[in-house]
């Protein structure tokens, strides 16, 4: 069951706080940097609401992004739509498609659904990447940021957008945590736990889990808008399967089913990769050997770590069960 | 290895530029993919545009930082914008796929920073989206393909089939040549775009080539897939005689299709054997530095726009504004030809080679069977003049 | 469209399948006994092409490289079940999908330190670069022969479960583990010895590929896709649901090629999405679990 | 309250169920009794929803159920326990409780209000816990809790829904004695309108709270009677003797 607690919310404060003093501090790239981070550490949230508490490991968490940017820039910059409800669309699509492919893949688990997420994905990505109308795999530019001008907001500003990234990184992590924490997660976590004892319970799981998986790409299209928003252009690699599969690394390596974890584990591999890449290009090595340590350290990601230190270090391990279940 | 050993050792000499005062004039950001699938042509890119500074002697008067677009656009524009705001360079150098280029582009326009591309032929970056800012130095995807189509009908080739990987790049290719071929009274009777990045048989396709009645193939590919096409056509018996565009049988991994691309007739701005002095210094000097590697066409971008931007510099510019002004108006005998830069449209004007790739001596080489000289792109929406 | 132009399609398919097979059989054999998904056997298989382009290179033989650098991969395969694999075994597939998707990233960096960005070709052997004349059609003699150790290796792996020993104490393992250890079969040594037929499978694919395509850094993780696709259309750990799975994909991306080319893209990805809906422990499942 | 018509299952050949019929009355306590394989679980099975019989019709409350899925024939007040333990087992007692207290409450799918915080939810499971002697182990997490417990635990999940209809798998498999003695008491604190179906195997448990016993063999109802008549009843014993004593 997820709890949000003190160190928690210490540590959610305390990042965010870092990545607005290094934005405010560093030049530009910190700046960029920190946007990145902030996008990565949206995906990876929204994929550890369903892949740590639902245990529906998506592999198309990109894609749920980058269909949300696709639909923000249909109607803001093809059908002249201003951004603030072209952005309410670009997200509708995407929480819309994840609750489809929830729905459709409701009765796999496992491997089957990894790979159904996989190929609903990747078939997003096809036709996005053979669409003329909107570029094409030459993408498509044009975009523009919120206009927050009547607020005294310049979003033009690098700044100013690294800390509205920042922003809805919160946003997005209390929404997740808030979700979580009524009955709607509780069931989730119940579902994740034992979905056959669920249902026996009188909840409809395939539904209950569709919900979720579309609550999940909801978050993911977020993500989306504020990609677009960033670069004020979109490409079909935003839905490429390589980048869910990099989302799922961080969450893994923030830890899993922890929800701060893959803010953590964001903050961790945007800074790694660019410090790596900094004297070599072969970073792919490194990142895979700490994924592999961290799977063969006991697979609870760094924060999830931390936490199991804390938690044996103040109460004496569980009794284990008396009698073997039958 | 050692190539990476001299851009090491030129890193450590624009330090010690750094050091001694005011040697270091100009700051150049290269904007290649050092890692992904282009990460082969981000190094030989590199590895041109470091051997121009170094025979000329010049490595002390350029800092270069180096940035990985990994082929990414997002990460392409990402460090683009690094390199502008923060490293505050004077003109950034490089880009290999359309992509990043395409995400690239309205921010060096704005930003009125300078780019020469040293790879990526998208027509419309020197067409309806040209930019004063923007210069390139390599090729457009039209440029090397039009004078195929009119010389192929002047072959007596009337009925061709064609292939492409269904992108960007892939569909102008076909485009520029279909345009040309068909003009001179040629007829494409079939043709077929396969999944980018997905295809691993050709097969199907060649069946469906050779059961269309066409007297010929016209291809683009490119990498992976050029190898493993060229290698299929060839293992299929040659059938029909193959064309194309001349990534196909690029000198990078022409050795790796081995006799299969030996009679495959294609068209590029640059081969390796052209005999001129220009050229062979190039490749002996290209020979010398890296291991005797051939130079690609690739290597010829980075190199040309090494000699590009000394240029620029020599005749006055210093920053930003005076290299966007100053580039246009270079013009220069390189290792491909005459070299100049178009005013109307920024995009490069040189010769077209016409070349087959022929067994000598046990080892695949280029024969030149034509020249298309200074092939010059239309303005195409472009309002630079 | 002459009844030529349809055979040599058929055949291309039937290529393709085999190619498909070999690639997807070793993944499939491994999950079948060890309920173990090895993502990085793409990583095996792209190892199995460049190391054979070496071996081809050392040597200057086609057939060396064939049986050499499936061994090779073997070796490596054995490091990595000692070191790796073998603690993974009861750490569900969660754990064992990460640890492997991050022995992808490993050997993809590691293939660059060793041989380069370029792409790299293998040539046929002489012997195999030419075209033979087959139902009245001329098709590449090499391509003929992927087929026929397609199937050569389909027939092996089907005496070898159905009729010796060693088959019938993998069958007896795969239905039901725990049952075939108290019998007195040693599980962990038939686990080390089914692993290491799925490496040597891998490298095997990766240099029968090799001639017909190129060997690219990006290969391991491009054809992890098509592959684990055969395995789950046919059935996770089944050998008659890879044999299925091959054919089906195969046969569908060549026609889908020359029948519907606006839609070859995304033909298997329905295909998928389509079985994984209907029938989602795939066409043929294996038994016991 | 529950009719069971000419229900029919057969795996290929193997008929499991044979033509079984019965009808339950509000507040019965019914007893199905049978040997093993004699198909009592699998009839379970049909009953909530997890498998399709072959023919006949399952009626809750004169409304056939045949249409609906697991889940919402738990939502019809169909709730049952299982022979094997079936548990959240990375949550602790009271979790588990509440999942199922909001899961019979229509509360499990807010995303505005938390069911674990819901006054309704906690007053169920705080009586519940009572009824299965849960109540000293709430915060306990379900892997370190004992056997006993959790068979307890997997009867309060049942319970916890609030059913019309109770369909208990065997409670007593595999506790002991003093164990068996807790359920006679939580059976007879059953509130008298619940209607309760038990597969039980201990005969003084099942002679004790039937009102019916139903008979089991080879998938068919061999006898349905009073457990007097069932005591008296020869070919019963005879049938079943060996079986009960091993069960004993």
């Amino acid at each position: 069951m997820f709890r949000q607690s003190p160190a928690r919310t210490l540590v959610l404060l305390a990042t965010l706080a870092g990545l607005a003093v290094y934005a405010s501090a560093g030049g530009y790239f910190a700046r960029e940097i920190v946007v990145e981070i902030a996008i990565l550490a949206i995906l990876a949230i929204s994929l550890d609401v369903v892949a740590g508490f639902g245990g529906m490991v998506s592999l198309a968490h990109g894609a749920m992004m980058g269909l949300s940017a696709y639909t923000y820039a249909i109607f803001s910059v093809k059908l002249g739509w201003p951004p603030l409800p072209s952005a309410l669309m670009g997200i509708g699509a995407s929480a819309l498609f994840g609750t489809a492919i929830g729905w459709i893949t409701g009765r796999t688990t496992g491997i089957f659904f990894i790979m159904a997420t996989l190929a609903f994905g990747q078939m997003a990505y096809t036709v996005f990447f053979k669409w003329r109308w909107l570029g094409g795999d030459d993408g498509l530019g044009g975009l523009s940021r919120f206009d927050l001008g009547w607020l005294g907001i310049k979003m033009g500003d690098s700044l100013t957008f690294a800390f509205f990234a920042l922003v809805m990184v919160l946003a997005v992590y209390a929404a997740a945590a808030w979700v979580l924490r009524t009955a709607f997660g509780r069931t989730l976590t119940g579902i994740h736990t034992n979905e056959d004892r669920m249902r026996a319970l009188g909840v409809s799981t395939v539904v209950h889990r569709a919900q979720a998986l579309g609550f999940s790409a909801m978050l993911a299209g977020v993500a989306g808008i504020i990609a677009a928003q960033h670069i004020l252009y979109i490409s079909p690699e935003m839905l490429v399967w390589t980048v869910s599969g990099e989302v799922l690394i961080v969450v893994i390596l923030g830890g899993l089913g922890t929800l701060i974890g893959p803010l953590l584990g964001a903050v961790i591999f945007v800074l790694l990769k660019h410090e790596i890449s900094a004297y070599t290009n072969h970073w792919h090595i490194v990142i895979g050997i700490l994924l592999i340590a961290t799977v063969l350290s006991g697979g609870r990601g760094i924060y999830g770590q931390v936490e199991h230190w804390l938690t044996r270090r103040t109460q004496p391990a569980g009794k284990t069960a008396e009698a073997p279940d039958a | 290895m050692k190539p990476k050993f001299i851009s090491m050792a030129l890193a450590a000499a624009a330090g010690i530029g750094l050091a001694t005062p005011a040697v270091a004039d100009t700051k150049v950001g290269l904007l290649l993919p050092y890692s992904g699938t282009y990460a082969a042509l981000g190094n030989d890119i590199t590895d041109g545009f470091n051997l121009a500074l170094e025979l000329s002697g010049r490595t002390g008067e350029f800092e270069i930082v180096r940035e990985d677009t990994e082929v990414k656009p997002p990460v392409g524009l990402a460090k683009a914008r690094k390199l502008v705001l923060e490293d505050e360079v004077d003109v950034i150098v490089g880009i290999v796929s359309s992509g990043v280029l395409g995400a690239v582009r309205d921010f060096v326009d704005g930003a009125q920073v300078p780019l020469i591309v040293a790879n990526a032929g998208n027509d419309n970056a020197t067409g309806d989206a040209c930019s004063a800012y923007i210069t390139r130095v390599s090729f457009s995807n039209a440029q090397v393909n039009r004078p195929m189509g009119t010389w192929m009908a002047e072959q007596g080739i009337k009925k061709v089939y064609t292939l492409a990987p269904d992108y960007a790049a892939g569909r102008q290719m076909i485009e520029a040549f279909t345009e040309t071929y068909t003009a001179a009274g040629g007829e494409i009777v079939g043709g077929e775009y396969t999944p980018f990045g997905q295809t691993s048989d050709f097969g199907p396709y060649l069946a469906n080539a050779k059961a269309s009645g066409a007297e010929a193939i016209f291809v683009f590919y490119a990498g992976g897939e050029a190898i493993s096409f060229v290698k299929q056509y060839g293992s299929f018996g040659k059938e029909l005689p193959l064309y194309g565009s001349g990534f196909l049988t690029s000198s990078l991994y022409v050795n790796a299709q081995g006799e299969a691309a030996v009679g495959v007739t294609t068209s590029l701005h640059y081969v390796p054997t052209l005999d001129t002095p220009e050229n062979n210094a190039f490749v002996e000097a290209f020979g010398a530095a890296y291991e005797g590697r051939t130079p690609s066409e690739y290597a010829v971008h980075g190199y040309d726009a090494a000699m590009t931007l000394m240029a620029a510099v020599d005749s006055g510019a210093s920053d930003r504004e005076t290299i966007a002004a100053t580039l246009p108006q270079v013009k220069y005998v390189g290792p491909r030809g005459p070299l100049e830069i178009d005013p109307a449209t920024n995009n490069v004007v040189q010769n077209v080679y016409i070349y087959e790739t022929v067994m000598d001596g046990g080892a695949l080489t280029q024969k030149v069977v034509g020249t298309v000289e200074a092939v010059r792109d239309d303005p195409k929406g472009c309002a630079l003049q | 469209m002459d009844a030529s132009f349809w055979i040599l399609q058929f055949l291309n398919a039937a290529q393709f399948s085999m190619l498909l097979f070999l690639l997807s059989i070793g993944l499939t054999v491994i999950f079948g006994l060890l309920h173990f998904i090895n993502l990085a056997h793409g990583a095996l298989y792209m190892l199995g092409a460049y190391i054979g382009i070496s071996v081809a290179a050392a040597t200057g033989s086609f057939w060396a490289a064939l049986i050499l650098a499936p061994l090779a991969v073997m070796l490596i395969g054995a490091v990595l079940y000692f070191t790796l694999i073998d603690r993974l075994r009861g750490a569900g597939p969660m754990n064992q999908v990460l640890v492997t998707f991050g022995l992808i990233f490993v050997f993809l960096d590691l293939v660059r330190m060793g041989w380069g960005d370029v792409a790299l070709g293998l040539s046929a052997p002489p012997s195999l670069a030419v075209t033979s004349d087959i139902l009245g059609v001329k098709y590449p003699s090499y391509r003929l022969f992927i087929i026929a150790l397609g199937l050569a290796i389909m027939a092996g792996l089907w005496i070898t479960l159905a009729r010796t020993q060693i088959g019938a104490m993998i069958r007896a393992s795969v239905e039901n583990g725990p049952m075939a250890s108290a019998m007195g079969i040693n599980v962990g040594r038939l686990f080390f010895i089914v692993f290491c037929v799925g490496c040597v499978l891998a490298g095997l694919a990766g240099v029968a590929a090799a001639p017909v395509t190129s060997a690219t850094t990006g290969m391991g993780i491009s054809i992890l896709i098509p592959t684990l696709i055969v395995v789950v259309i046919g059935g996770l750990g089944s050998l008659q649901g890879a044999i299925a799975g091959s054919i089906i994909v195969g046969f569908i991306e060549t026609f889908g090629a020359v029948l519907l080319p606006g839609f070859a893209a995304v033909l298997t990805y329905i295909l998928l999405a389509a079985i994984l809906v209907l029938r989602p422990q795939g066409l043929l499942p294996a038994r016991g679990h | 309250m529950l009719e069971v018509r000419k229900l029919c299952k057969s795996f290929g050949g193997l008929q499991v169920t044979r033509n079984v019929s019965f009808v339950l009355e509000p507040g019965e306590r019914r007893v199905i009794l049978g040997p093993n394989g004699a198909g009592k679980t699998t009839l379970f099975n049909q009953l909530v929803g997890t498998l399709t019989p072959s023919s006949g019709d399952i009626l809750v409350q004169g409304r056939s159920v045949m249409g609906l899925s697991v889940s919402a024939r738990a939502r019809e007040g169909l709730s049952r326990s299982y022979q094997k333990n079936n548990l959240f087992e990375d949550l602790s007692v009271r979790e588990n409780l509440m999942l199922a207290a909001a899961a019979g409450q229509g509360k499990a799918r807010s995303i505005w209000r938390d069911s674990f915080r819901d006054a309704e939810v906690r007053e169920t499971v705080r009586e519940v816990a009572q009824q299965v002697a849960l109540t000293d182990m709430l915060d306990m997490p379900v892997r370190s809790a004992s056997y006993g417990s959790r068979r307890q635990l997997e009867v309060g999940l049942a319970l916890a829904t609030r059913p019309r209809i109770l369909l208990m798998d065997e409670p007593t498999s595999g506790v002991g004695p003093t164990m068996i003695e807790s359920f006679h008491r939580l059976l007879h604190s059953l509130p008298r309108e619940l209607t309760v179906l038990i597969i039980e195997h201990d005969m003084d448990l099942a002679f004790d709270v039937a009102d019916r016993i139903t008979v089991l063999n080879f998938g068919e109802v061999v006898f349905e009677g009073t457990p007097d008549e069932t005591r008296g009843n020869k070919v019963v014993r005879d049938i079943y003797l060996g079986d009960w004593q091993a069960n004993a």
